[in-house]
């Protein structure tokens, strides 16, 4: 069946992540063999938004949606009348809540954000028990403004303290975008010079953080634990001065994955139990760096 | 310089029996925009045409709409407000809360209206009264209720259960969504008001020659506060309307409103130094606006791209403007 | 034209009066314990030279201002409030007022901005069809005949005027106040606005009115309060007064009197005009301007003056024509070419076109050639003030310093800098568009001696004037613009007022 | 209307021999402020007084400060620039694309300054020649910036690789950090531009009459483009720095920069209705924002309530500043 396929993808906002996940559903409909149209658009983080675009691929005939919605709650209208519209919805990354969720959603491709976060705690907790370290103060560098962030950061800290009584966060503060995040960190160095270590919530805040601990001079004394894979964050871990371990979800993995449900539900056989599980990947030695810039030459996630 | 002068009179005040050209040349070049923009959008995109879809960019528009006829009042007397988006988001912040509260839905919506009519009038009588430019006042305004609203829900949407006036708010009435009835009874209302009023007047006299309103005995600071307040309380029926198309209050929604706004009335022909403008220029400018937004989705252009497209025809469209103004200027001239 | 002035007479109620007023601004003493009062039908002048007080003085009555010390009354009451009330409950008690700067919103219409503020409504809606005939009504008093949904953008400075003097006539003034109402019209339409004064005053309102024009006052005026430095020196019968009298209590000394015009040979053309034409005011015009010549252009308001010398400079472009300088065509959208060639124009509204008001007088005269005050590109303060200095002594400008903004001098002295910017840069023609509009009689004197000795010096000048009795003191030649051609010269010694003003008006 | 006649002589002209106190009321009023800031957040915050943060509080202001230098005179001159933040990142991202095709740094420097310049007298020439409102001009290069940096980078930082030009630029320099050294030469530089050559007064003449400079043989339209070139100019060089401090070219960057530039010299006592202000007025702006910024994130405090807390400063220093100046002008009067 090489039938044209045409569907819609709502990206939540602008970070590379959403890069990958673009190109996951490209090359996951010429690995099915079908030839793809996709109608995208950018929610940039806004609910209005992503409703209104909702609305505008509903009417462009699309057969599919695949979506990260932007809120759980926030989004469910929006879904609500595209599924009445008879357009199967398939999120990704993030997802409605879960009454909603049954109701109007046909797949949800998932890394689970706790998961995320609490992959990245368990590996945090192994290195500061390695350390002898049983009272590590951290600084969040957050993106906390999206709900997925929120939740990452509980699984990090309940996995974190699980094993590490004496864990404790010492400061929160948004570093988003990368630029931002270089200030912020090193603000937090000079009001809390005595952190064990950062986590970065997102790419851009991991690196910032690194980039911070490095320029401050304070490499070998602090560590960063973070979420998201890039290159330059491969790099540092590659290097394993400063960043010790990444969490990630590859954007690639997990949109080819949303278009195959979405496929799937095209044709009228959606995922049983809704959620499809995606591997969070978990990285944190040198090689695994090197490995992961080895295999993403592109620099796409 | 020489188009401050040549535009002044091409400049839409009220309609008169004797219809210049000149006029209203900026109408008309607004509605080439939009002809050519339909023309280019049905031959190219799928679906632009359907009914449904029109629909959507009614909808879409009235997002813009409803907050750019206030703005267009501010802009005309000379001000400017950039606090918008933070503003509908506040609100519908704020009206999620009275609903959980258990406030009866009508009062909550007076009450919500209120609000955004109270935050409103701060940049307003700041000023009215100590002289405070607007862009600050607003600006600050914008960093305040932005923070606010993420602070007190943690940028998590507020949720408002079921709630039947505000379903039916989402709900189309004739196959019309209600958000678009309200943003053209607004329209005429806004209109009436800026041409027949002495109010509307006043806002006129007071961008013209703010030294020569005040001397004639105009209240310009209560009129500052008044429109001021006039667009708190518009953004308000914005961020209800956003409630009901979301089902919850949401402190990220409509980021960037304020750009789209401002964008749509000065596309519209008013002038950002004050004492000109129309509203039916703004409908255009608000059109313009949204039929962009919409379009470049449906041709499934990148979202990224789709930001150069809008910036590129944000500007063309008010050259073209400019340009068409001055050509009939100078041919009517004679 | 006018009828005999009746003095009202002297049982006849005070109006509007100040007592012990003083108002200071910052480094000048405005106002200065000043007292006044005016009775109703009385046409009391104003007098005094730039910056004396009037201005300040009106603003008081008007509620415009509010005195540091002394009390503003009205109809016996006493002005109340501050801030924009304080001019509401002046207006409320029948005081209108036309203000040497223009109050008119340019995007509204005329019957808009003549109701400004007090549209006729009902239920908040403005009855347009009723106000537009009203207006109509006002305007056509006072010979405006313009419909009355045109947009006052569109209105010559002189139409403005008459509008604005139409906006105080209306409802049931008290006092009306005109702070230089004709500075910007010509002869006849001066005429227009003296007659409605002197009408209004025979209905029993008390009209103050500040001229420079001495036999303005003349005709209507039945006394006139003479200022000086911010003090009420004295106010007198105009009709048992002599002008010489006035105007040594206006200076506080003898007024010199004009220069005599010298007759010296001119020489080469600098500038030729060849037909040209501007629609709709410019049919075809044609002349020649000799070095070292004064040129005065003469004709009524809207006869497209204005036009010709924007034309010339290039700062409007021609519909046909050409424009020569020193014999070679010069093109059109020229103006730095025109600046280059050494020429130099002063725009007719000084205050829209002329000055930077924020910038001190340094700048404002230095712009036109920053260059001659800068070291290796950069600007000498010491040069600055040299070369300032020099334009301010020359031209007798009355500054505290050489930096002081612009915009805190009176008219007349900001008038010399404007004309002072292009002797600082040494231009041979200038073209100077009513430059003496609004100034005193003692500046106006200093400015025709300035004129006259610029000529001396073999620069070239086109003088364009409403005034016409100041034509023949300044020029040596008058060209009478009419009809969009030039259609008759005078030269001096033989430049006769009343034939100008025939020339000007005949056809009409 | 008031504060206009007041603030006129308030306003900061050039440096005068006579050093009037209301004359410079403006930047007193400021460093009250500046310093009411040290004592609050040396009392309550740890570690503000640090050799380290007061470095860090110098290297953030360079982000705005450097585009600020150039805002203020384009402000002056009655114009705006909304474009700057975009333009920083567009630019980080040209350098980083320069540097990976292998052009040799100090060339890839001048060429990203030459991209910057042109770029931005594209809106400058649209105000100059056409007449297009500047706020519409960089409004649209805002979003024509923004979209093709994210377009060709896929939002992801594009790497530049060990580049030691780039790594010096971020070292400290005599322990000051380069971008503040580059950040302060601008300053003496735009400060002596704005007051001592006939580019900068010219600035101001046509911000307070463009008419009247453009009649006294002011080359009003070649200004207008130039201030706008070098504005982008700015930009880039602050492009440039954000590379070098983060070690990469990134479309994300930069977010709302305009906002800090502009809040920054309106807070500074420069009016937007052109035609007065001052660099030294500006440069304690930059201070006050970044002041509030860093204090704040030491303080530990919110993120969403900080930007509350920005507002509400932003809109108190404007205001106590404008007090100060009309207080001082009525007790100058006796
Ligand atoms: N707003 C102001 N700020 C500072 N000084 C002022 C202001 N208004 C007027 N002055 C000064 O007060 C003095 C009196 O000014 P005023 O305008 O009353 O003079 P005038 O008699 O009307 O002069 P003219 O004939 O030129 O109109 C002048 O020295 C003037 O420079
Ligand atoms: N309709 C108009 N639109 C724009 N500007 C106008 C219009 N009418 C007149 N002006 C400008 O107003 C100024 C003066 O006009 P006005 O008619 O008073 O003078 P004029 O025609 O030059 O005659 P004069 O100078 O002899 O009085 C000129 O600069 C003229 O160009
Ligand atoms: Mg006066
Ligand atoms: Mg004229």
């Amino acid at each position: 069946q090489d039938k044209d396929l045409k569907v819609g993808a709502i990206y939540m906002d602008a970070q590379g992540f959403y890069a990958g996940v673009r190109k996951g559903i490209q090359t996951g409909a010429s690995d099915a063999g079908r030839k793809l149209d996709v109608v995208e658009t950018n929610a940039q983080g806004d609910a209005s938004k992503e409703s209104s675009f909702i609305d505008t691929l509903i009417s462009s005939g699309v057969q599919a949606i695949i979506v990260s919605p932007v809120s759980a709650d926030g989004s469910s209208r929006a879904i609500r009348r595209a599924h009445d519209a008879g357009i199967p919805v398939v999120c990704y990354n993030t997802c409605l809540n879960d009454a909603d969720m049954k109701e109007y959603i046909s797949a949800y491709a998932v890394g689970d954000p706790y998961d995320f976060g609490h992959k990245l705690g368990d590996a945090a907790a192994d290195y500061f028990i390695a350390e002898k370290n049983e009272a590590p103060k951290i600084a969040v560098l957050n993106c906390e403004f999206v709900e997925v962030c929120i939740t990452r950061r509980k699984g990090f800290e309940e996995a974190l303290k699980a094993k590490v009584a004496g864990a404790k966060i010492v400061a929160n503060q948004e570093g988003a975008t990368l630029d931002k995040a270089v200030s912020v960190a090193a603000t937090m160095l000079t009001s809390n010079p005595d952190i064990d270590a950062f986590f970065g919530e997102a790419g851009g805040a991991t690196l910032g953080a690194a980039r911070a601990v490095k320029s401050q001079g304070k490499t070998g004394k602090i560590v960063v634990f973070g979420g998201d894979m890039t290159t330059e964050i491969a790099q540092e871990l590659a290097d394993f001065t400063v960043i010790k371990a990444v969490v990630d979800i590859s954007g690639q993995g997990l949109g080819k994955l949303a278009l195959a449900q979405a496929i799937k539900s095209i044709d009228g056989q959606p995922p049983e139990g809704i959620k499809v599980a995606y591997d969070i990947d978990l990285y944190k030695s040198s090689e695994d760096g090197k490995a992961w810039l080895k295999a993403h030459a592109d620099g796409i996630p | 310089m020489s188009l401050d002068q040549t535009a002044k009179s091409a400049s839409t005040q009220r309609s008169r029996s004797r219809f210049t050209f000149s006029r209203h040349m900026n109408e008309l070049s607004l509605f080439v925009a939009i002809a050519v923009l339909y023309v280019v959008f049905t031959s190219t995109a799928n679906g632009f045409l359907s009914f449904n879809n029109q629909i959507n960019i009614l909808r879409d528009a009235a997002t813009i709409g409803i907050a750019a006829w206030a703005a267009t009042l501010i802009i005309i007397a000379g001000e400017i407000d950039v606090s918008v988006g933070p503003m509908v988001a506040f609100i519908s912040v704020v009206l999620a809360f009275f609903l959980q509260w258990g406030i009866p839905t009508p009062l909550a919506f007076a009450l919500a209206i209120i609000v955004g009519a109270l935050l409103g009038s701060i940049p307003g009588a700041l000023r009215a009264y100590f002289d405070v430019p607007s862009f600050v006042g607003t600006l600050g305004l914008w960093s305040a209720l932005r923070g606010t609203a993420l602070f007190v829900t943690d940028a998590l949407p507020v949720s408002i259960g079921r709630n039947d006036t505000l379903d039916a708010l989402d709900r189309s009435f004739l196959n019309i969504p209600p958000a678009a009835i309200v943003m053209l009874v607004f329209f005429v209302v806004f209109t009436f008001v800026s041409r027949k009023t002495a109010f509307g007047r006043s806002v006129f006299a007071i961008g013209g020659n703010a030294h020569a309103a005040l001397l004639s005995g105009i209240n310009v600071s209560k009129i500052r506060v008044a429109l001021f307040a006039i667009a708190g309380a518009m953004a308000a029926i914005s961020g209800i309307l956003l409630v009901s198309r979301l089902g919850s209050g949401n402190a990220t929604a409509a980021t960037g409103l304020e750009f789209d706004v401002i964008a749509a009335v000065v596309v519209g022909g008013t002038s950002l130094s004050g004492g000109r403008g129309s509203m039916l220029g703004t409908l255009l400018g608000v059109l313009v606006i949204t039929l962009i937004g919409n379009g470049l989705v449906l041709l499934g252009i990148n979202p990224f791209f789709q930001q150069v497209v809008r910036g590129l025809i944000i500007v063309i469209a008010v050259l073209a403007n400019i340009q068409a103004i001055k050509r009939s200027m100078s041919r009517n001239k004679g | 034209m006018t009828q005999t002035l009746g003095r009202p007479d002297l049982a006849s109620p005070q109006i509007a009066s100040i007592e012990g007023c003083t108002r200071q601004y910052p480094g000048v003493l405005a106002l200065d314990n000043a007292t006044f009062a005016v009775a109703a039908g009385e046409v009391r002048a104003l007098l005094g030279k730039n910056g004396a007080g009037k201005s300040t003085l009106i603003r008081l009555l008007t509620g415009a201002e509010r005195p540091d010390s002394g009390t503003v009354r009205i109809d016996g009451e006493e002005l109340q409030h501050s801030g924009s009330s304080r001019a509401q409950d002046a207006f409320e008690k029948g005081v209108r007022v036309v203000y040497q700067e223009l109050s008119l919103v340019p995007g509204m219409t005329l019957a808009e901005n003549l109701f400004l503020g007090r549209w006729p409504r009902k239920g908040g809606v403005i009855q347009y069809a009723n106000m537009e005939a009203e207006a109509s009504q006002a305007m056509g008093r006072l010979g405006l005949d313009r419909a009355p949904n045109t947009l006052v953008a569109s209105l010559s400075p002189a139409e403005r005027q008459l509008l604005e003097i139409a906006r105080v006539l209306l409802g049931k003034p008290k006092l009306v106040i005109l702070d230089e109402p004709t500075s910007s019209l010509a002869a006849a339409e001066a005429e227009r606005v003296m007659a409605a004064v002197t009408r209004i005053a025979s209905e029993g309102i008390a009209v103050v009115y500040v001229s420079h024009r001495m036999n303005e006052i003349r005709q209507i005026a039945h006394s006139a309060t003479i200022m000086r430095d911010g003090r009420i020196i004295d106010t007198v019968d105009v009709k048992g007064a002599d002008t010489r009298e006035i105007v040594r209590l206006m200076l506080g000394a003898e007024a010199s009197k004009a220069a005599a015009l010298d007759n010296r040979s001119q020489k080469n053309t600098v500038l030729e005009v060849r037909d040209l034409a501007l629609a709709p005011k410019l049919s075809s015009v044609s002349f020649q301007l000799k070095a070292g010549e004064v040129l005065g252009i003469a004709g009524l308001l809207g006869s497209g003056r204005t036009e010709l010398l924007q034309a010339i400079m290039g700062v409007r472009s021609q519909d046909r024509g050409e424009v020569l300088v020193d014999g070679a065509a010069v093109k059109s959208g020229r103006y730095k070419q025109m600046i280059a060639k050494g020429f130099g124009y002063t725009p007719e509204s000084r205050k829209e076109e002329g000055i930077v008001p924020l910038l001190g007088v340094d700048e404002n005269t230095l712009s036109t050639n920053f260059a001659g005050v800068s070291h290796y590109r950069i600007l000498s303060a010491r040069m600055m003030q040299d070369a300032t200095r020099k334009v301010v002594q020359r031209l007798h400008i009355k500054t505290a310093q050489t930096d002081t903004p612009i915009g805190t001098l009176s008219g007349g002295n900001q008038q010399k800098v404007v004309i002072g910017r292009w002797v600082y840069a040494n231009s041979r023609v200038l073209l100077l568009d009513e430059p003496t509009r609004g100034v005193d009689v003692e500046a106006k004197a200093q400015i025709y001696a300035i004129i006259r000795q610029l000529a001396a010096e073999g620069r070239s000048m086109i003088f364009v004037s409403s005034e016409i009795e100041e034509l023949p003191l300044v020029c040596d030649r008058v060209l009478v613009l009419r009809d969009g051609t030039l259609q008759e010269e005078f030269k001096s010694p033989n430049i006769d007022q009343d034939a100008l003003m025939a020339a000007c008006i005949a056809g009409h």
